[in-house]
């Protein structure tokens, strides 16, 4: 991964001084919503300037990466949705937000009689559970006064889901990107969007952030907090270049520029100046409490717990202080 | 059963069997020639390793020459048939299967009916005097027994040919009186044809009406000994001028190929 | 020494079990395994709800269903395989190919083959230990005593019979190990079976729990499949006892 | 019939192989089944900027050291096990119960204990087949004619020589499977071992491309494990044409 | 090797063995006493199936009884020991290992030099005429091959006491005549102490100094058979009065036995 020199040369390049730059592992998963960042704070020198050293490590999920925290190989990890409820519970601390998630689709397949979310009653439907799409179908439902219980409902798995949907074996099904788009382009006309992420914002929202243990935010700090600054410039600079940032995620992770590139509205991205915004106006914390209604809702978590106690906003505040 | 004793029931052509062991070709057989008739009773002598049971394995069909014919009845052999039983040298017992259950094994191949397998087993059983040991499986056996058991495996299914390797040499002197006479007998009345391998030269001469001296690897047939005694024979017989006579002459035909061995 | 019998090894184990499993709960790998406490709630509550025995009994279906039908299919195949040349030559790539391919890969085209009704958890979970099972046998085969082959050709069996009477029996150690490995593959496979759509299942539920970061869900899942296991293990003895007692062995 | 050689039987499955792919990418299942030129494609790309070689020697190193130290180490445990009572005792419900779970309920729990460097991929390679390995080749070491073992005794063999020269070259046929199966465990179990931190390796770029429907890269994946596969399949099979030669069975 | 030929070797005292067979006991050996004397040469023979080989086992530690005691030089036998070296009566040869490194697998355990272990081997490859197949395994030897390797492979490691169950049994007579001789002088030179179970009453008596007649199941001594011919035996011992008397009670002997089995 080249370093290109930063175009804006902040105060903060002081900050790490000739002192030999921390080193940082940081586990991420291969996916736009989860690399996008981290890739554009590297990209453009961000972490070195801040006087860190990224060192990218891969998964495949999120429990693989919480095990990794907790055993002290990785420092930091960006997590999406899910993984958020093993921070609720204590055994992880966020300390920084990224995106929220706009992948979530559910969708239909409009030969077998399925035009509208009360159709699905008594149809075959794949889901995944516990993923932010299986939310979204949940939401959808309600809203049409139904629940799980009038569907015939299947586990699956998202590759599993593409092809069951294209098959014909399956009615619907809540998924997300990249197998939402390419279950559109395989069926064309025959597939319908029941329902999105953007239709319940409000109910639900999808954060995702870097996390890490609660031992290492006591001894390190400082660490984190001029992490969370690279990351607010980077997160800068994401939006604007979103195209060239998914085709620096695609060379990291091997994998088609044009699959990456359909997958650039995933998300909404979040800049530094909105984050800034949000913390101010409560926003944010607003974010975690919708997302912490979510968990309770479906169950996961028994009783709510004060944002405070797992989100460092604390260091959200130290960095997004000097923000410009 | 109304065939003629002239009838011959096995050709044995030229045979020439090689065995090749890692590059190495250990000729086993060379050019055997050998005509065994109908009911007739042929013993075979020769030294250790000199390719007896590879001759009988051709013979039983287990085995396919190097070169040259075996032919059963005037037909070519072509893999094993029901109407030739071997005794094999070292048992071949199936372990899985009790004494009684290893006997009937040919029977119920042959779809006999259940009835009639429990009598046949039980006759044969009796036979080799195994009769309490009928629910025994091969391993609580003793050496002898197990031989015993082949034995009776070999004869339950009633072959025209019976092809014996060595199928007394692990029992007592006694019991092997008392199998030698058994097989007699059942030869004389059934007309079976029996190709019998021992390494006694007594027990040679008491069974067969020729018996076949083969020489030292590679196998040959040195000589064909004629034994004209008259049957029944008993244990008197050993007694005999002329037992005595075709014994040493035979001892010592099979002496010289032991040298020959030895060098 | 000898004198403590099975039940006192098991127990020690078991007590060992328990206790370590505290202990790493305890640790920092606490985050990623609950304790024994938590899943022994989530497991009267599930009891309680009535779903435990739902999961339970559809997967013990799958696995039982796809390993029967996997070793009905394997025994003539390896057979086969080892009697005739030409069935071996056109076998052999193929298992040998797809046996390290792993399960996880194959699972889309099986849904697109046979859907996402039971048929395809059960073909998941064939496909698996027939692998298994089909190496296994076919080894055994290879192995068994050329002699007792020629024993039961003179006594006239068919290659019918040879199979049945001979090759099967002899070969008995090895159909031994081909149940313990196939058994196994069929469990371990199980979640990636349920992958192909499912609502009710072990599998299913370990995933859901997964998704969920519900560890003490996972856990109990897991323990359950581990236990099935070792209840199928019992079975295996059972049938070992009664089909080897005739082999001369040392170990008792 | 029998003239015709392993090669022409090698070609002629080969062949079938592709045509049946061909067909199955060009009919609805070609959602999730790349073409063959697709997957050559993907092939060439990925040579051509050298991350396949990459992929293929971080995973290859991880198959080999996983399975050769869960060989070392399975066989004086199956030994062990066969010989002394209480080391069954205590060893086995362990090996049970582990055996049956599936791997992917561990990868937390490894990563937590041994981190996500090397080690902990080649700790799960090395569990799935010590597992595997141990079973089977226990079975080897229970079958052992034990008249051997006494002939061995009686010309002075310690327990330590028994081991290795009567119950190992004996259980041969055993050890065999068992490495057969232990290497398909090792290779089907590559995915899951990756998922433990790994920006290399064949499972991580079948993980990565299936989570960005590249199927074609998918496919690359599994097909070069299966070409591994029978690659390490031809070793095995020189190895049992050295060791097996003294066994007398019906197959050539 | 010092001890006068009144010390006892082997000491069997009471000695009792039960096979437990699915539930019901076969009692093979019932209260055996005897004792075998520093360098005594004795044979056993009996009807099949009475327990010769198990008693064998026992004495060689293979196999413990179900009450008595076996003591060797006066301690209780606990296990195999190099000190006795056994011949099976179904060879046990390592089919793994090639002619000459069954031969030599004693020898190597023993941590013999590399050509010393070469020089013995070719020595009793010789003594048994299988120099040829030093390099065959043993599926590639005819029975009495295979006899003949597990009989040098006993006598490599040169042990104090031989224990050997129907040795020469699968070897034709001039063999057996040859290795009788053969066993007898190395007896006479190296001081051994042997048991030697036989159904040929003529081998027992040429090679025995006392012959152990057995009864049949349950098992027991039914007579010991003192053989005062002078050694060298030969050939020409066999013509003499004395040898055929003992010879003709000796089968009396056993053969009562064997009715006694067969009822
Ligand atoms: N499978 C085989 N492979 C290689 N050589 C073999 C094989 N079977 C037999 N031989 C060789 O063929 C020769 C004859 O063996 P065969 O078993 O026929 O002897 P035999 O006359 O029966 O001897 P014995 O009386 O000792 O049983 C021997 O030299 C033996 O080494
Ligand atoms: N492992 C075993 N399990 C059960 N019974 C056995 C076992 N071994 C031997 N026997 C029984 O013990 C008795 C004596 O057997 P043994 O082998 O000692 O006889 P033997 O005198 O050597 O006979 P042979 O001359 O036929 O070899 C036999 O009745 C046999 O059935
Ligand atoms: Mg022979
Ligand atoms: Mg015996």
């Amino acid at each position: 991964v080249g370093c290109t020199p930063s175009q804006s040369t902040g105060a903060q390049a002081g900050e790490a001084g000739n002192k030999t730059p921390d080193k940082v592992r940081v586990a991420y998963m291969p996916n736009m919503g989860s690399a996008s960042a981290v890739v554009s704070g590297i990209e453009q020198g961000y972490f070195e300037e801040y006087g860190l050293d990224i060192e990218l490590v891969q998964f495949a999920g999120g429990p693989a990466e919480i095990a990794a925290l907790a055993s002290g190989d990785i420092q930091i990890a960006q997590i999406g949705h899910g993984a958020h409820a093993l921070c609720i519970e204590g055994e992880a601390k966020v300390f920084a937000i990224d995106a929220l998630s706009l992948s979530d689709v559910v969708l239909a397949n409009k030969d077998k009689g399925v035009s509208r979310i009360e159709d699905l009653k008594g149809k075959k439907v794949a889901v995944q559970a516990g993923t932010s799409s299986e939310i979204i179908l949940n939401l959808a439902l309600e809203k049409a006064g139904m629940t799980q219980k009038d569907l015939e409902i299947i586990q699956m798995e998202a590759s599993g889901m593409v092809s069951a949907m294209v098959g014909g074996s399956i009615d619907a099904c809540a998924t997300w990107e990249p197998s939402s788009t390419t279950i559109m382009n395989q069926m064309g006309d025959s597939c319908i969007t029941l329902a999105g992420n953007e239709d319940f914002l409000e109910q639900a929202t999808f954060a995702s952030g870097y996390i890490t243990t609660d031992k290492y935010a006591k001894e390190n700090k400082d660490i984190l907090v001029r992490f969370a600054k690279a990351l607010l410039k980077a997160q800068d600079y994401r939006n604007p270049h979103i195209e060239e940032i998914c085709k620096a995620v695609a060379k990291l992770i091997e994998a088609d520029e044009a699959t990456i590139l359909d997958t650039k509205n995933g998300a909404k991205w979040l800049t530094g100046e909105e984050i800034k915004a949000s913390l101010e106006d409560g926003t944010i914390k607003k974010y975690y409490e919708s997302q912490q209604q979510v968990f309770i809702n479906a169950g996961r978590i028994p009783e709510p717990v004060p944002v405070e106690d797992y989100v460092m906003f604390d260091i959200m505040e130290e960095a997004t202080s000097s923000y410009k | 059963m109304a065939g003629d004793s002239c009838t011959v029931k096995v050709k044995i052509d030229h045979v020439k069997k090689v065995f090749n062991v890692r590059g190495n070709e250990v000729v086993a057989l060379n050019g055997v020639d050998l005509e065994i008739k109908e009911n007739e009773f042929v013993c075979v002598v020769g030294p250790s390793g000199c390719g007896k049971s590879t001759l009988l394995n051709i013979i039983a069909g287990l085995d396919v020459p190097s070169s040259g014919n075996v032919l059963l009845d005037g037909n070519p052999i072509d893999g094993p048939g029901t109407e030739r039983g071997v005794v094999f040298q070292q048992y071949a017992l199936f372990p899985w299967l009790t004494v009684e259950k290893n006997i009937a094994f040919g029977l119920k191949l042959r779809g006999m009916k259940r009835e009639d397998v429990q009598k046949e087993t039980a006759k044969y059983l009796d036979i080799v005097g195994l009769s309490s040991f009928a629910k025994s499986y091969p391993k609580e056996l003793s050496g002898g027994m197990k031989q015993r058991v082949a034995i009776a495996r070999a004869y339950a299914v009633n072959p025209e040919v019976l092809l014996m390797d060595e199928p007394f040499g692990a029992l007592d002197a006694q019991t092997r009186t008392q199998l030698q006479s058994e097989l007699l007998q059942t030869w004389e009345r059934e007309q079976k044809t029996c190709f019998f391998i021992t390494h006694d030269v007594e027990e040679a001469i008491i069974l067969a009406q020729r018996v076949v001296i083969m020489s030292a690897r590679p196998g040959r047939i040195k000589e064909i000994v004629e034994v004209n005694i008259p049957y029944p024979r008993t244990q008197e017989t050993k007694m005999s001028q002329e037992f005595l006579e075709l014994k040493n002459y035979i001892w010592g035909q099979v002496y010289e190929e032991y040298l020959a061995v030895r060098k | 020494m000898n004198k403590i019998s099975d039940k006192v090894w098991i127990l020690i184990s078991f007590v060992t079990a328990i206790v370590l499993w505290q202990l790493i709960s305890m640790s920092e790998a606490g985050v990623v395994f609950a304790s024994p406490v938590e899943v022994i709630e989530k497991c009267i509550k599930k009891i309680a709800d009535g779903t435990l025995w739902l999961h339970i009994s559809y997967s013990l279906f799958r696995v039982i269903a796809g390993f029967s039908l996997a070793f009905i299919a394997s025994i003539p195949v390896a057979f086969l395989m080892g009697w005739y040349r030409p069935v071996r030559g056109l076998i052999e790539p193929w298992i040998q190919f797809v046996r390290n391919i792993p399960p996880l890969a194959y699972i889309p085209l099986i849904i697109v083959g046979v859907g996402v009704d039971e048929r395809s958890k059960v073909t998941v979970i064939f496909i698996a230990s027939f692998l298994v099972l089909v190496v296994t046998i076919y080894q055994g085969v290879r192995s068994v005593d050329a002699t007792l082959i020629k024993a039961a050709k003179i006594l006239g069996a068919s290659d019918r019979d040879i199979f049945f009477k001979v090759v099967m029996p002899a070969s008995t150690p090895f159909i031994l190990v081909g149940t313990r490995l196939g058994l196994s593959a069929a469990l371990t496979t199980l979640v990636a079976a349920e992958l192909t759509g499912a609502s009710k299942g072990l599998g299913m539920m370990i995933q859901t729990a997964s998704g969920n970061y519900d560890m003490g869900t996972v856990l109990l899942g897991i323990i359950i499949i581990g236990i099935i296991g070792m209840a199928m293990e019992k079975f295996v003895r059972f049938l070992e006892r009664r089909l080897t007692g005739w082999q001369e062995t040392h170990v008792q």
